[in-house]
């Protein structure tokens, strides 16, 4: 298959499929096995210094905001990240614990460029960045998810998001066109937040799924935190609301409001105040360190965390949320 | 400009909400495209069909969304699915138009959103990064640019090439292997509308805003426009448009 | 891109990507307009002698059977079509109107080998006949509805099936393993038979999705027929239970039991007798166009062929149907 | 073999069950592996996880699907979803067992379902073609193959390679780009249960069925077998298995 041309940047996770089917068959158990845990338990057990991780979708929608602050607090370090991102990410980014990334999108949305992503990039901190889009990321997960080393497309052609990416350009040999080939991104974690899950790791989303679905396929670890925890008799009533079946995920982690202060289609919206008391703390980086201190490091827990939101203030963002009518 | 009148976000929002037609699809960003796909609804195109990129088709935008992946994307929506399954229905030719931001823009419409300056990494200024803008602006048939109009954003050369316009000019995005038929339609700015010239690909003035001269445009831009002997002025938002986009479509002012 | 090896068999359907794109500017509408019509109207519109055609899901499971008889009685003729099949392409095949497959599966399931099958292709009736498997022949469809011109697996490899495909073998750039590529497949038209749709053609269905939403993407001409028509408030209600969005619809035909004698998962099930007598029918040619003169040719429409089925039968059908328990 | 007692299907469905292990995941197709699922489901393997191509996973198996995209497929199952969903769990690894059938089987354990004769088109006598066999044997760890016994199907070569076994031998499916550790484990025929020798990948008796010699297996095979010294004969179908295979799991007599 003769290259036209590659990207410069690094390849920092090998699309080794054969490694995946073998990790997926001998670390992944077929066994319908409890996997209720803490988010302290699951990011103990399955979250290490140096991983690569993921998360889905971004830090202001359905996303696993009470597992993210649990990594932070347990002082994982030297994070390798695919990165697309709000809060999240920027979290991770100011507290110092991302060392390299595959970059699509990290910053505030309406709110502008991110300043976490700002100091931790332009000061070196963050090692290496690789560009991607988010079709070019969201199809490396696909690729994986399908069990094949790379998938052509269409897109990052003819720019420099193609140049300092790890893809590859080959002409193909049905129309002699030219495509960009995706390597697959396999996960050594992913972290998941869903409306509901059973104990074996079952899940159902409600509303867009994002990239959830490839994710989870494309992650050796994956943690689903869930907004509730269903018996497994309304997952058998229900087998195609199943998006994500039980023998992918490793932990289970009951976090209601797990997406706070980003929102949860049909369940609660985002909580404004908190989404921009992070855009004004982060513009510095004490005032990024004290957010950090107040909400995540002093907190012993996600209960803790929504203990000091307030129930006040959860009821009224429930009130808020998208209603099916 | 009348300051009095409307603020230039106004002004972008309806510039570009009257671009918007009726039954089209349209690739919908957080932000101005939001805002003025939501006046569109309201006005010349009930059933403009947004889609956003997480996942949302045919939403009616009742409330604005403040994220490309909010339930509000979906609101009342034909589909809600994921973001390969939209950028894939680009990849087959299904969105009609895409609309687009950046830091940078340069006489094809090449835009950036990655970084500021010479080096790639560390950067002088590290900026978000393509997130969808790129697969936008490779597979929708035609993508609208809106951006505030300064010679620190009308630049000769993007310092990065996050997202292609027509690259080096004519035959660049096909000989790349982007879909024919594709490119930057428009550039919305804060003192103009322009486009494309059909031959040299490079930017083109088309109207000035109210209230601007094509010598203003001129010396905010940091290339050779091309300007066509007779230049109209564009219609300044009208009190409807302003009353809908205020009192309906941002009535907590969360933009503008 | 060096191709190591080619299988011989002829690409029926050039996987022209951008001829697609064009077709999906110019072809297929935005707008949301009223697409409700009859068997026979959508038949005669949209389905041309010589046409690439498709169904789905297959003869006994949610097919659109009613579709696939009115093919049959407007003497369409010279169809190239995609063949995982049971009855419905049996049916094609016993009426002598199938000239070109694509072959992955065609038979009787438990009833074995499919005679129509026998006849058309020993006596060369059918006259070309190219192999693939049937998870081939879905990612072909994927990878149409992906917008690529091919897809890369890691089936197919070192058998015949792909030595008498038109795949091609090229090494991987990213681990120089061999992967087979698969040309995308577009349908001049595709078959749906769903749960629920509304009159723009945005579609509902229950259970397992074969591969509906592949193929609804891959085809230029889209005939969705269903059980049941709704308004499209329900469908707004539900935005993630569209699983074939309207713009890829070209016409939605209602047709309460469409499957028949297939099962349609929650609402009927198969009807044993009926298939039976077509295995046996169709076991000599003059059985099998005595069945299609009773069943298909000497009715004019399915409201005749319902009719002559019976309310008592159709009703056991649905006392049997799986319910979700 | 006793004719009294049960029938070469029972034999078959019983034998090919005995392998299904509890808490594995595998591939079921139609016949005789869904009914020696169901049997394994409610013996040795209640938490056997069965995979049917066009997305069922996990379902139990109360009533015997008549096809393979059944709703019986995802009867109180876990997923319903599709079939690449399913073929790209195989192709990740995910899926432990494959069952598969043929008219044609060689000493390396190719199968073939697509023609009989030596010409592809048009043939002497039309199969159904590939189906998900080929996926199955493919992207499966391990695939176990049931198939009736004699010359006619154990053939030294086959006229086609609907599926690959270990094509030519040793190290062949690695050559051919085929996932590293696959390939066919076990072969349960009316005559014999038989494996594949590690070295030469080619066919092993393991064990003759009940009531059957070597000697009867030999003369019905159409190539040499590798035989060890010491053949067991297979545990006939027991009393408690026929009557859950009779009376539960196909009451209705569909297939036995």
């Amino acid at each position: 298959m003769r290259v036209i041309e590659s990207g410069i940047g690094e390849l920092i996770q090998i699309p080794d499929m054969n490694a995946f089917r073998e990790w997926n068959r001998t670390q992944k158990s077929r066994k319908l096995v409890d996997k209720l845990m803490t988010e302290q338990e699951a990011i103990r057990r399955f979250v290490y210094d140096g991983c690569y991780i993921g998360t889905e979708l971004y830090g202001t929608v359905r996303c696993p905001m009470s597992l993210v602050r649990e990594v932070i607090r347990q002082g994982i370090k030297d994070l390798r990240v695919a990165g697309q991102g709000v809060t999240e990410l920027d979290l991770w980014l100011a507290a110092g614990i991302v060392k390299t990334l595959d970059i699509t999108y990290i910053g505030l949305e309406v709110y502008g460029v991110s300043s976490a992503l700002r100091r931790a990039v332009e000061s070196g901190q963050v090692e290496k960045v690789v560009e991607w889009s988010n079709g070019g990321i969201s199809w490396r997960f696909k690729a994986a998810a399908m069990g094949v080393p790379f998938l052509p497309v269409r897109s990052m052609l003819g720019s420099d998001t193609f140049k300092y990416s790890a893809a590859k350009i080959v002409e193909c040999p049905f129309t002699g066109e030219k495509v960009a080939l995706l390597p697959a991104l396999i996960l050594d974690v992913g972290l998941i937040h869903v409306h509901r899950a059973d104990r074996y790791g079952n899940c159902q989303i409600e509303g867009i799924t994002g990239f959830a679905l490839e994710m989870a396929r494309a992650s050796k670890r994956l943690i689903i935190s869930a907004e509730e925890i269903v018996p497994t008799e309304e997952i058998r009533r229900y087998p195609d609301r199943t998006v994500i079946p039980y023998y992918l995920v490793d932990a289970v982690v009951h976090a209601p409001f797990g997406s706070h202060p980003g929102e949860m289609a049909y369940r609660y919206c985002r909580d404004e105040p908190e989404i921009k008391a992070w855009v004004e703390a982060s513009k510095t980086e004490e005032g990024a360190r004290a957010y950090l201190k107040e909400w995540v490091y002093d907190l012993p827990d996600h209960q803790a965390y929504l203990k000091k939101v307030g129930r006040e203030r959860l009821d009224r963002l429930v009130e808020g949320r998208e209603r099916r009518e | 400009m009348s300051e009095e009148r409307y603020n230039p976000t106004e002004l972008l929002i309806c510039t570009a909400s009257r671009l918007m037609e009726d039954e089209v699809t349209a690739f919908i960003g957080t932000g101005i495209p939001m805002l003025a796909a939501a006046l569109a609804q309201r006005r010349q195109a009930p059933n403009l069909i947004p889609i956003f990129e997480f996942g949302g088709t045919g939403a009616i935008l009742e409330d604005l969304p403040m994220a490309v992946g909010e339930a509000r994307t979906f609101h009342k929506g034909l589909a809600a699915s994921g973001i390969c399954d939209i950028m894939e229905t680009a990849a087959r030719g299904f969105i009609d138009y895409g609309f687009l931001g950046g830091a940078q823009i340069d006489p094809y419409g090449n835009l950036n959103s990655t970084i500021i300056g010479p080096r790639h990494h560390p950067p002088k200024v590290r900026l978000p990064g393509s997130g969808g803008a790129n697969d936008v602006g490779s597979l929708c048939w035609r993508t609208i640019i809106i951006i505030r109009h300064s010679r620190r954003t009308f630049v000769p050369k993007v310092d990065f090439i996050t997202t292609p316009g027509y690259l080096t000019g004519p035959g660049a995005r096909e000989e790349a292997g982007l879909p024919p038929g594709t490119g930057p339609l428009y550039v919305v700015s804060t003192l103009a509308l322009l486009g494309f010239d059909e031959e040299s690909k490079r930017m083109k003035l088309l109207k000035t805003q109210p209230g601007v001269t094509v010598d203003q445009v001129v010396a905010e831009t940091g290339f050779e426009l091309i300007i066509p002997s007779q230049i109209e002025t564009n219609e300044p938002p009208s009190d409807e448009e302003l009353r809908i986009l205020r009192e309906e479509v941002d009535r907590q002012r969360l933009y503008i």
